[in-house]
């Protein structure tokens, strides 16, 4: 199969072509069960790769495909890289298509842009594993700027809702920015490599002494396209909006796969990140914070979707605290969990607006629990998992992430790491009570008609559930009895062993430290969704129904209740301050605003242009006189 | 002596025929300054040693071109003057943007060996070296020159003709 | 006093086509424009035929006023392609718009202007060759005689044309003043000595002047002004031609004018290119950002790749010049491309080049509006199109040789220039098309422009390296190997 | 004092300047028509002190050029003029701005 690695590429592409142009006659289901066939066939290509790969000596293969650009001294070739970093994504990434496309035959079904939709999702699939198995970064950011098409065109999907368009505007201009620097950083490393081919770069890099600060422009120009495509302070806030877009688009692109681009892209050239500490703390560092600034702006949203992607742009963070401390295999981990538990959490919120005719206002939910109990517990198992709850997948590699943090010395994005954790087990467990349990709020209208969805949603959901579960278990810590199977398979592309990276492997040593630090980040989950409980669930019916049945608990419980009020006071109160200022004064106004500024202002200047445009021939004339002198008087200056 | 005394007089009038032009209170006057402009040249590159483009001048310049400008401003019948400018701004920056390059030109030209010395070949012969030349070496201008009047021809049958019938 | 002929071939044919076109338009049987129409095709056609077949051969011909070596053959190539594919949307042009069937002999003489142009290496063929191109222009643009916005367009492109026609034949006076010669190679020999400006002032003077007409020519700053208007105005197949043709013939030309006559001032001009190549891209793309007409917005569109072009100019070196060459060719498809689905929608009276006009077109002609966002997205530098690679090119050409910074400002405007490529695109697949849009009626020859291009826009975006070698092999008359 | 072709090309620069400033002020198509002939003019002049003092015919040639060039433009340009009249009486070329923007 390695061999014929191609065809893992191949098949979304055919799937592209043939809806493209044949779609209409294949009818809605022939098309959507052809667009997730093809996508299936990828799937099983990128298994058996991954599986050829498990067998062999040296896990790095590269099949060239063919020359594109070839003179002189520029040479592109379009090469497949198969390693255990890109076989892993491409697993994760066609895995989960594979399963949201299914979803999206159900949920999409009474789309007029049916066949459309599936050209477009099948085409995503195509660049971005593009993005994934390149050898040559051009060839990359063939597949960056593919992913980025694919995401403007599927945010804007339902172009007839001005919010949508717009988003798509809004996603496009803010990564736009992003590929600015990501190109910037390709030229200066064109320059000083003389190569874009990862391998020969990645080589150079370890031989070729650099002037001081060229791996750090190098490395933080990549860095401003990874920031931009995978939603991190500054430029993150397209993602928000992005779920204008259809609910399987945000599982799938907004949360799953393209979003972590810039993590694999960070990870996939970590040989330079690891030249330039200065880069890599930049790295830890943003995303350190804008795990923090999300997940306490998800506390205050009422949209199930938005709470949604602000979460994402937190787990984001993550990652990238994983890499920027040089974890980079804990960073992939966490990306890999990441994919299921989150896809699922989209898939389910979709299945709740199924079930409420497009509701996303949690506040007119409540009670779901056995009205969609597929649902309820498919969402609940991909809440624990990102809760980090013991066992499941979440747990593993967050912790993985925290505990390499922690042993790294950056104490302080630890403390907000792990802050950040209980966050948020809190606000995804708000997701799980208010939604789920209560009293119903949903419209009279609509409660009549709830329902679950159909077997061709529920049956991905029930298997991402699955794997939110299980894919913890790649990844078991030594303490806890396991190999951390997946950071040793992972280091036949990450094995560059890198300062930092040793000194997490001494630091395992002290297995006692990491106890604590496990117990602690446990504690910390299960506070978050006892507070969560206790605010959402206990507050609004227990005390009175306790008070009834056990009357003498009653006392107990008005204490409690008085606790609460303290936590309300306290805790919830002050952080959701801190997340509406966010979400109100940082978000909005300067975030945004500079975005807008720098827009407007360009067009300004167009607009001054224009004015020059008079129309008058003389005018013109006289521009060309203009020219003229000054031509002129550069040339008897010069 | 006489020469510079000449190349005053001439240049002179070559002057104030430009700016006739440029003043003329409508296209009919200013054609009328066009003409002495170009005779004037015309004078000069006789004094230049260049008799045939001289008379060349004459009659392309002042026979036909100026001729036909005419022509045509009598066919159009316009003899209106035009109205004064809105904005000013157009005209000073032009005219000092326009002395601005001329005084470079003067300053480059001042700045420069130019040149100055050669022999001048005898009257007699200009008509046949140019021809010489003209027939060799400068055959494909010749022949370019050929195509732009084709150019001119299609142009006149293509614009000015009525259009045909729908 | 040996004059080969037959390394002027395609001129030469051309030139007869002309003629023969000529004779079949005097016939005027009612048939004939349309025979016109193919007889041009077919002219440009052999022309293209005998400038591969003579591919190889470098002689100077007409005592050393046109070179036809590779470099000017290749070019031959790209100004072809341009005529072919006009000639084939004049084809559809002059039924729907009624056009006169002179456009075909005139895009033909055109043609044999720019062919001239790019292979001449003295300045007096230069200025004649550039006239006949201007001159065929002025009058193309006026072509659709009987719309006030065509003629008006004709009458400024003539007006600004005549005066910058004027700063250039002042400048090659000079060049002949400071040097005594109109030969590309003489002014090379006498200036051999110089370094700096100031050694030859006149001559330096002259160089500027020569670049004011180049510049007005293919449209740089500040010399662009008349460029919105006119290609606004004129039929869109002219307008397609002249940003396609005319500019490349500019290029073409200006490269070996300054690559062959003052190779001894490379630094200066590629500073003064640079600069100019940064107010160009900027102006072009800013001032395309707020315009509602697809048509004008393209024409300015046209001014900021000409910008980009000029980067390849300006580091004045071989991977400077392949990379000009190599964009040549994809903006000529891309470029025309989009020309002629812009031709496509409009009918007689009513351009429908509107952004509005556009919307939904997704719907009512797919096909058209998928080539259409193809075009943008290439023009736009998206990769996997023609239009990346050139961009990536020349962009690579400048950060190699040292122009790091200008590359930089480029990707830039590349991303400034994506938000209004994409606002079509955009427009054409999220909208709904009004109740009262016209009819959009693709005939097979424009539909044949637009499939040809959009095809060879993917295949060259992704397998460009035959001609890539092409132009490498072309290019070394001009710059040695 | 002798003359060279320095005052004949500083001529040749003042009838430019006048006939350039006559594009950009002159609204009259025929006027500005004739200013552009004007500026071709200038430069022949300096063609042919060039060429005198060069003593060569090559430039004297370029003059013959460029008067057939000058003859063919101003056919091309009053034919543009005739048939815009046909459609709006007006030779002001401030008219002509239905383009601009």
């Amino acid at each position: 199969m390695l061999n014929y690695a191609w065809l893992v590429l191949i098949f979304p592409l055919v799937g592209v072509i043939i809806n493209a142009f044949f779609g209409r006659y294949l009818g809605k289901r022939g098309a959507g069960i052809l667009a997730s066939a093809m996508v299936g066939l990828s799937f099983i290509g990128a298994v058996w790769m991954f599986a050829e790969l498990l067998g062999l000596e040296d896990r790095v293969v590269t099949r060239p495909l063919f020359d594109w650009i070839s003179v002189g001294d520029f040479n592109v070739q379009v090469k497949l890289l198969i390693d255990p970093l890109s076989s892993v994504m491409a697993v994760v990434v066609s895995g989960v298509s594979f399963l949201i496309h299914i979803y999206s035959i159900g949920y999409m079904a009474h789309d007029e842009r049916f066949v459309r939709f599936f050209a477009y999702l099948n085409l995503f699939v195509f660049a971005m594993l593009t993005l994934v198995l390149a050898e040559n970064l051009l060839v990359t950011y063939v597949g960056w700027e593919g992913v980025g098409l694919c995401s403007y065109l599927l945010i804007g999907f339902w172009f007839e809702r001005k919010a949508a368009a717009d988003a798509g505007k809004k996603a496009f201009l803010v990564n736009r920015v992003g590929d600015v620097g990501f190109a910037l950083g390709l030229m200066l490393m064109f320059v000083t490599f003389g190569s874009l081919s990862m391998s020969q770069v990645l080589e150079q890099a370890m031989v070729v002494r650099l002037m001081p600060g060229v791996a750090t422009a190098i490395a933080l120009l990549l860095f401003v396209g990874a920031v931009g495509k995978s939603a991190q302070i500054p430029l993150y806030v397209w993602l928000p909006d992005a779920m204008e877009g259809p609910t399987p688009v945000s599982a799938l692109i907004h949360a799953a796969t393209m979003v972590t681009a810039g993590v694999y892209m960070v990870a996939r050239t970590h040989t330079l990140f690891a030249l330039s500490p200065t880069a890599l703390t930049w790295v830890a560092a943003i995303g350190g914070i804008t795990a923090f600034f999300a997940a306490t702006i998800a506390l205050t949203q009422h949209d199930l979707k938005r709470v949604l992607a602000y979460s994402t742009i937190s787990q984001l963070g993550y990652m990238f605290l994983g890499v920027g401390v040089g974890a980079y295999a804990a960073g992939i981990f966490h990306l890999t969990t990441h994919a299921f538990f989150k896809a699922l959490l989209f898939l389910g919120a979709g299945s709740v607006m199924h079930a409420l005719a497009g509701e996303l206002d949690i506040r007119k939910m409540g009670g779901l629990r056995n009205k969609i109990p597929v649902t309820f517990w498919t969402f609940l198992i991909a809440a624990l998992a990102i809760a980090g709850f013991p066992g499941l997948a979440g747990f593993f590699s967050k912790d993985e992430i925290l505990w390499q943090t922690f042993a790294n010395g950056k104490t302080l994005l630890w403390a907000l790491a792990l802050l950040t954790a209980g966050l948020t087990a809190f606000y995804i467990f708000r997701l799980v009570f208010t939604v789920f349990y209560g009293e119903s709020r949903v419209d009279k209208k609509v409660a009549a008609h709830v329902h679950e969805s159909p077997k061709v949603m529920t049956v991905p959901m029930a298997f991402l559930a699955l794997f939110s579960v299980i894919a913890g278990y790649i990844g078991v810590p030594k303490i806890l009895g396991g190999g951390n199977w997946i950071e040793h398979y992972l280091d036949g592309s990450l094995g560059w062993h890198t300062p930092e990276a040793a000194i997490a492997e001494t630091a395992h040593a002290s297995a006692g430290t990491e106890w604590a630090l496990l117990i602690l980040s446990v504690i910390v989950a299960l506070a978050g969704i006892g507070l969560a409980y206790v605010v959402y669930v206990r507050r609004t019916d227990l005390p009175t129904r306790v008070a009834k049945s056990l009357g003498g608990l009653y006392t107990f419980v008005y204490n409690k209740y008085k606790v609460d009020e303290f936590y309300m006071a306290v805790i919830v109160k002050p952080l959701r301050a801190v997340g509406k200022f966010f979400a109100e004064s940082v978000d909005g106004p300067v975030v945004d605003g500079i975005a807008e500024g720098i827009a407007a202002l360009v067009a300004l200047i167009g607009r001054g242009l224009q004015v020059l445009q008079t129309g008058l021939a003389r005018n013109y004339a006289l521009g060309i006189l203009v020219g003229a002198v000054l031509l002129l008087a550069y040339a008897l200056v010069r | 002596m006489l020469e510079i005394i000449l190349f005053a007089c001439f240049g002179l009038a070559a002057i104030v025929g430009a700016i006739w032009v440029i003043l003329g209170k409508n296209a009919t006057w200013s054609a009328l300054g066009l003409l002495i402009n170009f005779c004037s040249l015309g004078a000069l590159y006789i004094m230049l040693n260049a008799p045939f483009v001289g008379l060349i001048q004459f009659i392309v310049y002042a026979g036909a071109i100026v001729v036909m400008f005419l022509f045509v401003i009598m066919l159009l019948m316009v003899a209106r003057g035009e109205g004064q400018d809105k904005k000013p701004v157009q005209r000073y920056a032009g005219i000092a943007l326009a002395v601005l390059l001329a005084a470079g030109l003067v300053y480059v030209a001042v700045g420069a060996a130019m040149p100055h010395g050669a022999l001048p070949a005898t009257p007699q012969d200009n008509v046949r070296v140019l021809g010489l030349t003209l027939f060799s070496e400068y055959l494909l201008p010749l022949w370019m020159a050929g195509v732009l009047f084709l150019i001119g021809m299609i142009a006149v049958v293509m614009l000015a003709k009525r259009k045909r019938e729908a | 006093m040996a004059i080969d002929l037959q390394v002027l071939a395609p001129e030469a044919i051309i030139l007869a086509f002309v003629l023969i076109t000529l004779f079949i338009y005097a016939l005027g049987s009612k048939r004939s424009t349309t025979l016109m129409g193919w007889l041009a095709l077919a002219g440009v056609v052999l022309a293209g035929a005998a400038s591969l077949y003579y591919w190889g051969d470098t002689a100077l011909t007409f005592q050393g006023m046109v070179a036809a070596d590779g470099y000017g053959l290749f070019a031959n190539l790209v100004f072809l392609l341009a005529a072919g594919l006009a000639i084939l949307m004049g084809l559809e042009a002059v039924r729907r718009f009624d056009l006169p069937a002179e456009v075909f002999v005139l895009i033909l003489i055109a043609t044999l202007g720019m062919m001239l142009l790019g292979s001449a290496v003295n300045l007096v063929a230069v200025f004649l060759a550039l006239e006949i191109l201007s001159i065929a222009l002025y009058v193309l643009t006026a072509s659709e005689r009987d719309e006030w916005r065509s003629l008006e367009a004709g009458m400024k492109y003539f007006i600004l044309g005549g005066f910058a026609s004027a700063f250039l034949l002042f400048g090659i006076a000079m060049i002949y003043g400071a040097t005594g010669t109109f030969s590309l190679a003489g002014v090379a020999a006498q200036g051999a000595s110089l370094s700096t400006l100031r050694e030859a002032p006149l001559l330096a003077a002259g160089l500027v002047f020569l670049l004011i007409g180049f510049a007005f020519k293919v449209a740089l700053v500040p010399f662009q002004m008349w460029t919105p208007d006119v290609y606004e105005g004129a039929p869109s197949l002219v307008t397609a031609f002249m940003s396609a043709g005319a500019k490349a013939a500019g290029f073409v030309a200006l490269i070996r004018i300054l690559e062959t006559a003052f190779p001894y001032w490379r630094t200066e001009w590629g500073w003064a290119l640079a600069v100019i190549a940064v107010l160009t891209m900027s102006w072009g793309n800013m001032a395309a950002l707020g315009q509602r007409s697809v048509k004008r917005m393209l024409a300015y569109s046209s001014i900021a790749h000409a910008g980009y072009i000029v980067i390849g100019v300006a580091v004045a070196a071989r991977t400077g010049y392949a990379s000009v060459l190599f964009y040549l060719i994809c903006y000529t498809l891309m470029n025309v491309g989009a020309f002629a689905v812009v031709m496509a929608m409009g009918r007689k009276g009513e351009p429908n080049e509107g952004l509005d006009d556009y919307t939904g077109l997704i719907r009512r002609k797919p096909g058209l509006a998928l080539a259409m966002a193809l075009f943008m997205l290439a023009l736009a530098g998206i990769p996997l199109t023609a239009g990346f690679l050139a961009k990536l090119y020349v962009f690579s050409a400048a950060v190699v040789e040292g122009y790091a910074w200008l590359a930089a400002v480029a990707i830039v405007n590349a991303v400034i220039s994506a938000y209004y490529y994409l606002r079509v695109a955009a427009r054409m697949f999220f909208g709904e098309a009004r109740a009262d849009a016209a009819p959009v009626h693709v005939s097979a020859p424009l539909g044949f422009v637009v499939a040809l291009t959009a095809l060879a826009t993917v295949f060259l975006g992704v397998y460009p390296t035959p001609l890539l070698e092409f132009i490498q092999a072309a290019i070394r008359p001009l710059v040695g190997f | 004092m002798t003359l060279s072709s320095l005052h004949y090309f500083i001529l040749s620069a003042i009838l430019f300047a006048i006939g350039g400033i006559g594009v950009l002020v002159r609204r009259n198509v025929f006027v500005i028509f004739m200013c552009v002939e004007m500026m071709l003019n200038a430069v022949n002049l300096s063609l042919i002190a060039f060429a005198r003092y060069l003593n060569q015919a090559d430039g004297q040639l370029l003059v013959l050029f460029v008067m057939a060039i000058a003859a063919a433009e101003v056919v091309v340009g009053l034919a543009i003029l005739v048939a815009l009249h046909r459609k709006r009486p007006t030779t002001d070329a401030d008219e002509m701005n239905v383009l601009r923007g």
